[in-house]
Protein backbone atom coordinates (compact mmCIF):
# COMPACT_ATOMS: atom_id res chain seq x y z
CA UNK A 1 0.00 0.00 0.00
CA UNK A 2 2.66 2.55 0.62
CA UNK A 3 4.65 1.98 -2.65
CA UNK A 4 1.14 2.84 -4.20
CA UNK A 5 0.41 5.69 -2.15
CA UNK A 6 4.34 6.70 -3.12
CA UNK A 7 3.48 6.26 -6.90
CA UNK A 8 0.22 8.14 -6.50
CA UNK A 9 1.93 11.39 -5.16
CA UNK A 10 4.75 11.31 -7.70
CA UNK A 11 2.11 10.98 -10.65
CA UNK A 12 -0.42 13.51 -9.25
CA UNK A 13 2.17 15.85 -7.83
CA UNK A 14 3.79 15.57 -11.92
CA UNK A 15 -0.23 15.70 -13.17
CA UNK A 16 -1.43 19.02 -10.75
CA UNK A 17 1.87 20.77 -9.78
CA UNK A 18 3.68 21.41 -12.69
CA UNK A 19 5.64 24.48 -11.90
CA UNK A 20 6.05 24.51 -7.93
CA UNK A 21 5.50 27.82 -6.55
CA UNK A 22 5.65 29.24 -2.96
CA UNK A 23 2.74 27.60 -1.79
CA UNK A 24 0.57 24.76 -2.56
CA UNK A 25 -2.93 27.00 -3.76
CA UNK A 26 -6.45 25.32 -2.73
CA UNK A 27 -6.45 24.85 -6.66
CA UNK A 28 -3.74 22.72 -6.41
CA UNK A 29 -4.68 20.59 -3.61
CA UNK A 30 -8.07 20.36 -5.31
CA UNK A 31 -6.56 18.53 -8.23
CA UNK A 32 -4.67 16.62 -5.90
CA UNK A 33 -7.70 14.85 -4.42
CA UNK A 34 -9.37 14.18 -7.67
CA UNK A 35 -6.62 12.52 -8.49
CA UNK A 36 -5.68 10.47 -5.95
CA UNK A 37 -9.55 9.26 -6.36
CA UNK A 38 -8.51 8.85 -9.56
CA UNK A 39 -5.55 6.98 -9.33
CA UNK A 40 -7.03 4.37 -6.87
CA UNK A 41 -9.56 3.90 -9.35
CA UNK A 42 -7.75 2.99 -12.05
CA UNK A 43 -5.66 0.46 -9.44
CA UNK A 44 -8.76 -1.26 -8.72
CA UNK A 45 -9.93 -1.00 -12.53
CA UNK A 46 -6.22 -2.44 -13.85
CA UNK A 47 -6.28 -5.14 -10.47
CA UNK A 48 -10.01 -6.43 -11.64
CA UNK A 49 -8.62 -6.81 -15.41
CA UNK A 50 -5.63 -8.60 -14.38
CA UNK A 51 -7.17 -10.58 -12.03
CA UNK A 52 -9.74 -11.67 -14.10
CA UNK A 53 -7.77 -12.64 -17.05
CA UNK A 54 -4.96 -14.69 -14.89
CA UNK A 55 -7.72 -17.16 -13.26
CA UNK B 1 6.35 -14.77 -3.55
CA UNK B 2 4.27 -15.69 -6.48
CA UNK B 3 1.88 -13.11 -4.76
CA UNK B 4 4.34 -10.39 -4.65
CA UNK B 5 5.05 -10.68 -8.56
CA UNK B 6 1.65 -10.36 -9.09
CA UNK B 7 1.43 -7.28 -7.31
CA UNK B 8 4.37 -5.71 -8.54
CA UNK B 9 2.80 -6.10 -12.18
CA UNK B 10 -0.34 -4.53 -11.26
CA UNK B 11 1.71 -1.63 -9.75
CA UNK B 12 3.38 -1.45 -12.79
CA UNK B 13 0.17 -1.44 -15.21
CA UNK B 14 -1.33 0.57 -13.17
CA UNK B 15 1.49 3.61 -13.90
CA UNK B 16 2.22 2.73 -17.59
CA UNK B 17 -1.93 2.52 -18.12
CA UNK B 18 -2.16 5.51 -16.25
CA UNK B 19 0.12 7.53 -18.30
CA UNK B 20 -1.07 5.93 -21.80
CA UNK B 21 -5.21 6.56 -20.95
CA UNK B 22 -5.28 9.60 -18.30
CA UNK B 23 -4.27 12.66 -20.66
CA UNK B 24 -7.43 14.77 -19.19
CA UNK B 25 -6.69 17.25 -15.41
CA UNK B 26 -8.14 14.68 -13.48
CA UNK B 27 -12.07 15.28 -12.55
CA UNK B 28 -14.31 14.33 -10.31
CA UNK B 29 -14.72 11.07 -12.44
CA UNK B 30 -12.71 9.18 -15.61
CA UNK B 31 -13.50 11.47 -18.42
CA UNK B 32 -14.96 10.27 -21.43
CA UNK B 33 -13.07 6.76 -22.98
CA UNK B 34 -10.95 6.78 -19.89
CA UNK B 35 -11.40 3.85 -17.95
CA UNK B 36 -12.06 1.64 -21.13
CA UNK B 37 -8.88 2.35 -21.89
CA UNK B 38 -7.50 1.66 -18.95
CA UNK B 39 -8.85 -2.17 -18.89
CA UNK B 40 -8.15 -2.46 -22.82
CA UNK B 41 -4.28 -1.47 -22.02
CA UNK B 42 -3.83 -4.05 -19.54
CA UNK B 43 -5.69 -6.83 -21.69
CA UNK B 44 -3.31 -5.59 -24.87
CA UNK B 45 -0.28 -5.70 -22.37
CA UNK B 46 -0.90 -9.10 -21.50
CA UNK B 47 -1.80 -10.16 -25.25
CA UNK B 48 1.40 -8.26 -26.43
CA UNK B 49 3.19 -9.66 -24.01
CA UNK B 50 2.64 -13.40 -25.02
CA UNK B 51 2.76 -12.52 -28.42
CA UNK B 52 5.86 -11.82 -28.12
CA UNK B 53 7.00 -14.83 -26.20
CA UNK B 54 5.56 -16.94 -28.59
CA UNK B 55 7.57 -15.09 -31.37
CA UNK B 56 10.82 -15.83 -29.09
CA UNK B 57 10.10 -19.15 -28.89
CA UNK B 58 9.36 -19.63 -32.69
CA UNK B 59 12.82 -18.45 -33.70
CA UNK B 60 14.44 -20.21 -31.18
CA UNK B 61 12.44 -23.59 -32.63
CA UNK B 62 14.00 -22.64 -35.81
CA UNK B 63 17.27 -21.77 -34.65
CA UNK B 64 17.54 -25.43 -33.24
CA UNK B 65 15.86 -26.98 -36.34
CA UNK B 66 18.64 -25.34 -38.63
CA UNK B 67 21.27 -26.52 -36.32
CA UNK B 68 19.71 -29.95 -36.98
CA UNK B 69 19.37 -29.96 -40.35
CA UNK B 70 23.51 -28.69 -40.73
CA UNK C 1 19.43 2.96 7.54
CA UNK C 2 17.03 5.84 8.05
CA UNK C 3 20.11 7.92 6.84
CA UNK C 4 20.24 5.82 3.55
CA UNK C 5 16.50 6.63 3.09
CA UNK C 6 17.11 10.34 3.54
CA UNK C 7 19.75 9.99 0.58
CA UNK C 8 17.86 7.98 -1.56
CA UNK C 9 15.00 10.70 -1.12
CA UNK C 10 17.43 13.59 -1.80
CA UNK C 11 18.99 11.30 -5.00
CA UNK C 12 15.61 10.61 -6.55
CA UNK C 13 13.97 14.78 -5.79
CA UNK C 14 17.06 16.09 -7.32
CA UNK C 15 16.66 13.69 -10.66
CA UNK C 16 12.78 14.96 -10.63
CA UNK C 17 12.91 18.54 -10.07
CA UNK C 18 16.13 18.86 -12.16
CA UNK C 19 13.74 17.68 -15.17
CA UNK C 20 10.72 20.34 -14.27
CA UNK C 21 13.23 23.01 -13.60
CA UNK C 22 15.87 22.77 -15.43
CA UNK C 23 14.80 23.42 -19.20
CA UNK C 24 17.25 25.49 -20.37
CA UNK C 25 21.29 24.14 -21.72
CA UNK C 26 23.27 24.43 -18.90
CA UNK C 27 24.96 28.07 -18.41
CA UNK C 28 27.54 29.14 -15.98
CA UNK C 29 24.81 29.37 -13.68
CA UNK C 30 21.64 28.72 -13.01
CA UNK C 31 18.88 30.54 -15.32
CA UNK C 32 16.63 32.75 -14.19
CA UNK C 33 13.87 31.23 -11.57
CA UNK C 34 15.69 28.03 -12.00
CA UNK C 35 17.15 27.65 -8.71
CA UNK C 36 14.07 29.20 -6.74
CA UNK C 37 12.23 26.13 -9.01
CA UNK C 38 14.44 23.27 -7.39
CA UNK C 39 13.94 24.84 -3.58
CA UNK C 40 9.64 24.93 -4.09
CA UNK C 41 9.98 21.64 -6.07
CA UNK C 42 11.46 19.76 -2.87
CA UNK C 43 8.89 22.03 -1.06
CA UNK C 44 5.82 21.50 -2.63
CA UNK C 45 6.53 17.80 -3.41
CA UNK C 46 6.70 17.70 0.54
CA UNK C 47 3.75 19.31 1.15
CA UNK C 48 2.18 16.98 -1.44
CA UNK C 49 3.34 14.16 0.24
CA UNK C 50 1.79 14.93 3.51
CA UNK C 51 -1.32 16.22 1.86
CA UNK C 52 -1.68 12.85 0.16
CA UNK C 53 -1.44 10.68 2.98
CA UNK C 54 -3.95 12.78 5.19
CA UNK C 55 -6.76 12.01 2.50
CA UNK C 56 -6.07 8.52 2.51
CA UNK C 57 -6.07 8.47 6.53
CA UNK C 58 -9.39 10.49 6.91
CA UNK C 59 -10.83 8.18 3.90
CA UNK C 60 -9.79 5.27 6.29
CA UNK C 61 -11.49 6.68 8.89
CA UNK C 62 -14.72 7.33 7.48
CA UNK C 63 -14.37 3.77 5.73
CA UNK C 64 -13.60 2.60 9.38
CA UNK C 65 -16.70 4.69 10.69
CA UNK C 66 -19.19 3.69 8.26
CA UNK C 67 -18.63 0.23 8.43
CA UNK C 68 -19.31 0.58 12.80
CA UNK C 69 -22.77 2.74 12.27
CA UNK C 70 -24.46 -0.42 10.09
CA UNK D 1 16.69 -13.09 -21.11
CA UNK D 2 13.79 -13.00 -19.53
CA UNK D 3 14.74 -9.20 -18.60
CA UNK D 4 15.27 -8.68 -21.92
CA UNK D 5 12.00 -9.74 -23.08
CA UNK D 6 10.39 -7.77 -20.62
CA UNK D 7 11.98 -4.65 -22.08
CA UNK D 8 11.57 -5.43 -25.64
CA UNK D 9 7.68 -5.90 -24.47
CA UNK D 10 7.28 -2.78 -22.80
CA UNK D 11 9.42 -0.55 -25.50
CA UNK D 12 7.42 -2.46 -28.95
CA UNK D 13 4.06 -2.03 -26.84
CA UNK D 14 4.61 1.79 -26.15
CA UNK D 15 5.58 1.89 -30.12
CA UNK D 16 2.83 -0.69 -31.75
CA UNK D 17 0.18 -0.17 -29.10
CA UNK D 18 -0.10 3.69 -28.57
CA UNK D 19 -4.07 3.41 -28.24
CA UNK D 20 -4.98 -0.05 -26.91
CA UNK D 21 -8.38 -0.97 -28.75
CA UNK D 22 -10.77 -3.89 -27.89
CA UNK D 23 -8.55 -6.54 -29.69
CA UNK D 24 -4.88 -6.67 -30.64
CA UNK D 25 -5.15 -6.61 -34.77
CA UNK D 26 -3.01 -8.26 -37.49
CA UNK D 27 -1.19 -4.60 -38.18
CA UNK D 28 -0.30 -4.34 -34.22
CA UNK D 29 1.27 -7.98 -34.47
CA UNK D 30 3.11 -7.27 -37.31
CA UNK D 31 4.49 -3.80 -35.91
CA UNK D 32 5.66 -6.24 -32.50
CA UNK D 33 7.13 -8.63 -34.73
CA UNK D 34 9.31 -6.22 -36.75
CA UNK D 35 9.52 -4.00 -33.40
CA UNK D 36 11.15 -7.25 -31.65
CA UNK D 37 13.76 -8.39 -34.32
CA UNK D 38 14.92 -4.54 -34.38
CA UNK D 39 14.82 -4.43 -30.47
CA UNK D 40 17.15 -7.54 -30.83
CA UNK D 41 19.18 -6.23 -33.15
CA UNK D 42 19.65 -3.25 -31.27
CA UNK D 43 21.21 -5.32 -28.17
CA UNK D 44 23.18 -6.73 -30.83
CA UNK D 45 24.86 -4.03 -32.08
CA UNK D 46 25.12 -2.21 -28.29
CA UNK D 47 27.06 -5.46 -27.02
CA UNK D 48 29.63 -5.98 -29.80
CA UNK D 49 30.08 -1.92 -29.51
CA UNK D 50 30.36 -2.12 -25.44
CA UNK D 51 32.26 -5.37 -25.52
CA UNK D 52 34.85 -3.77 -28.48
CA UNK D 53 35.12 -0.56 -26.09
CA UNK D 54 35.97 -1.64 -23.31
CA UNK D 55 38.08 -5.20 -24.00
CA UNK E 1 28.51 9.75 -4.42
CA UNK E 2 28.58 7.12 -7.34
CA UNK E 3 24.75 6.75 -7.53
CA UNK E 4 25.06 10.45 -7.69
CA UNK E 5 27.56 10.79 -10.63
CA UNK E 6 25.51 8.49 -12.51
CA UNK E 7 22.82 10.28 -12.43
CA UNK E 8 24.70 13.44 -13.48
CA UNK E 9 25.97 11.45 -16.50
CA UNK E 10 22.23 10.10 -17.52
CA UNK E 11 20.99 13.56 -17.21
CA UNK E 12 23.60 15.49 -18.42
CA UNK E 13 24.36 12.94 -21.92
CA UNK E 14 20.79 13.24 -22.27
CA UNK E 15 20.73 17.10 -22.36
CA UNK E 16 24.77 17.71 -24.28
CA UNK E 17 24.57 14.79 -26.37
CA UNK E 18 20.64 14.80 -28.25
CA UNK E 19 22.05 13.43 -31.39
CA UNK E 20 25.52 10.98 -30.70
CA UNK E 21 28.24 11.79 -33.34
CA UNK E 22 31.28 10.26 -34.51
CA UNK E 23 32.86 11.94 -31.48
CA UNK E 24 32.61 13.99 -28.86
CA UNK E 25 32.70 17.51 -29.73
CA UNK E 26 34.85 20.25 -27.50
CA UNK E 27 31.16 22.23 -27.38
CA UNK E 28 29.85 19.16 -25.99
CA UNK E 29 32.67 18.56 -23.29
CA UNK E 30 31.65 22.38 -22.38
CA UNK E 31 28.26 21.68 -22.17
CA UNK E 32 29.03 17.81 -20.30
CA UNK E 33 31.16 20.41 -17.73
CA UNK E 34 28.59 23.00 -17.39
CA UNK E 35 25.52 20.55 -16.37
CA UNK E 36 27.71 18.83 -14.57
CA UNK E 37 28.48 22.00 -12.02
CA UNK E 38 24.61 22.84 -12.28
CA UNK E 39 23.42 19.26 -11.45
CA UNK E 40 26.18 19.22 -8.10
CA UNK E 41 24.23 22.64 -7.19
CA UNK E 42 20.82 21.44 -7.58
CA UNK E 43 22.15 18.61 -5.14
CA UNK E 44 23.07 20.91 -3.09
CA UNK E 45 19.98 23.12 -3.09
CA UNK E 46 17.55 19.51 -2.73
CA UNK E 47 19.36 18.79 0.01
CA UNK E 48 19.49 21.84 1.83
CA UNK E 49 15.79 22.37 1.47
CA UNK E 50 15.28 19.06 2.35
CA UNK E 51 16.89 19.16 5.26
CA UNK E 52 16.11 21.91 6.28
CA UNK E 53 11.94 21.35 6.51
CA UNK E 54 12.45 17.85 7.86
CA UNK E 55 14.38 18.89 10.87
CA UNK F 1 29.17 -10.43 -10.96
CA UNK F 2 30.86 -8.20 -12.78
CA UNK F 3 29.72 -9.91 -15.69
CA UNK F 4 25.96 -8.86 -14.01
CA UNK F 5 27.20 -5.46 -13.94
CA UNK F 6 28.39 -5.65 -17.91
CA UNK F 7 24.99 -6.87 -18.65
CA UNK F 8 22.80 -4.75 -16.74
CA UNK F 9 24.79 -1.66 -18.21
CA UNK F 10 24.56 -3.48 -21.92
CA UNK F 11 20.53 -4.13 -21.43
CA UNK F 12 20.29 -0.11 -19.85
CA UNK F 13 22.00 1.31 -22.52
CA UNK F 14 19.96 -0.84 -25.43
CA UNK F 15 16.70 1.18 -23.57
CA UNK F 16 18.20 4.28 -23.29
CA UNK F 17 19.96 4.21 -26.99
CA UNK F 18 16.63 2.85 -28.67
CA UNK F 19 14.77 5.57 -27.24
CA UNK F 20 17.56 8.00 -28.54
CA UNK F 21 18.02 6.67 -31.66
CA UNK F 22 14.80 4.24 -32.98
CA UNK F 23 12.11 6.95 -33.48
CA UNK F 24 10.05 5.88 -36.39
CA UNK F 25 7.75 2.92 -36.67
CA UNK F 26 9.98 -0.46 -36.86
CA UNK F 27 10.21 -1.83 -40.10
CA UNK F 28 12.02 -4.79 -41.66
CA UNK F 29 15.54 -3.65 -41.26
CA UNK F 30 16.87 -0.07 -39.25
CA UNK F 31 16.06 3.37 -41.04
CA UNK F 32 18.79 4.77 -42.49
CA UNK F 33 21.30 6.00 -40.00
CA UNK F 34 19.06 4.11 -37.15
CA UNK F 35 22.17 1.86 -36.88
CA UNK F 36 25.02 3.75 -36.57
CA UNK F 37 23.52 6.14 -33.99
CA UNK F 38 22.94 2.89 -31.99
CA UNK F 39 26.77 2.25 -32.18
CA UNK F 40 27.61 6.08 -31.81
CA UNK F 41 25.09 6.10 -28.45
CA UNK F 42 27.42 3.56 -27.32
CA UNK F 43 30.52 5.35 -27.48
CA UNK F 44 29.87 8.82 -26.65
CA UNK F 45 27.58 7.71 -23.20
CA UNK F 46 31.04 5.78 -22.56
CA UNK F 47 33.17 9.06 -23.65
CA UNK F 48 30.75 11.48 -21.47
CA UNK F 49 31.31 8.53 -18.78
CA UNK F 50 34.94 9.10 -18.78
CA UNK F 51 34.54 12.77 -19.44
CA UNK F 52 32.62 13.53 -16.36
CA UNK F 53 34.52 11.38 -13.74
CA UNK F 54 37.63 12.83 -15.18
CA UNK F 55 36.32 16.53 -14.13
CA UNK F 56 35.19 15.18 -10.51
CA UNK F 57 38.56 13.86 -9.42
CA UNK F 58 39.79 17.18 -11.07
CA UNK F 59 37.72 19.27 -8.82
CA UNK F 60 38.33 16.72 -6.04
CA UNK F 61 42.30 17.16 -6.48
CA UNK F 62 41.89 21.29 -6.66
CA UNK F 63 39.68 21.22 -3.15
CA UNK F 64 42.64 19.22 -1.70
CA UNK F 65 45.17 21.39 -3.25
CA UNK F 66 43.37 24.02 -1.71
CA UNK F 67 42.96 22.68 1.68
CA UNK F 68 46.63 22.24 1.73
CA UNK F 69 47.85 25.56 0.55
CA UNK F 70 45.76 27.38 3.62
Amino acid sequence: VQELINKATEKCFAKCVPKPGTSLTSSDEACLARCLDRYMEAFTVVSRTYTARIS
Amino acid sequence: QAHARVNDSIRNLTGMCWDKCITSTPGSRFARGEESCLSNCVERFLDTSIYIVTQVQRQQQQLLQAQGDS
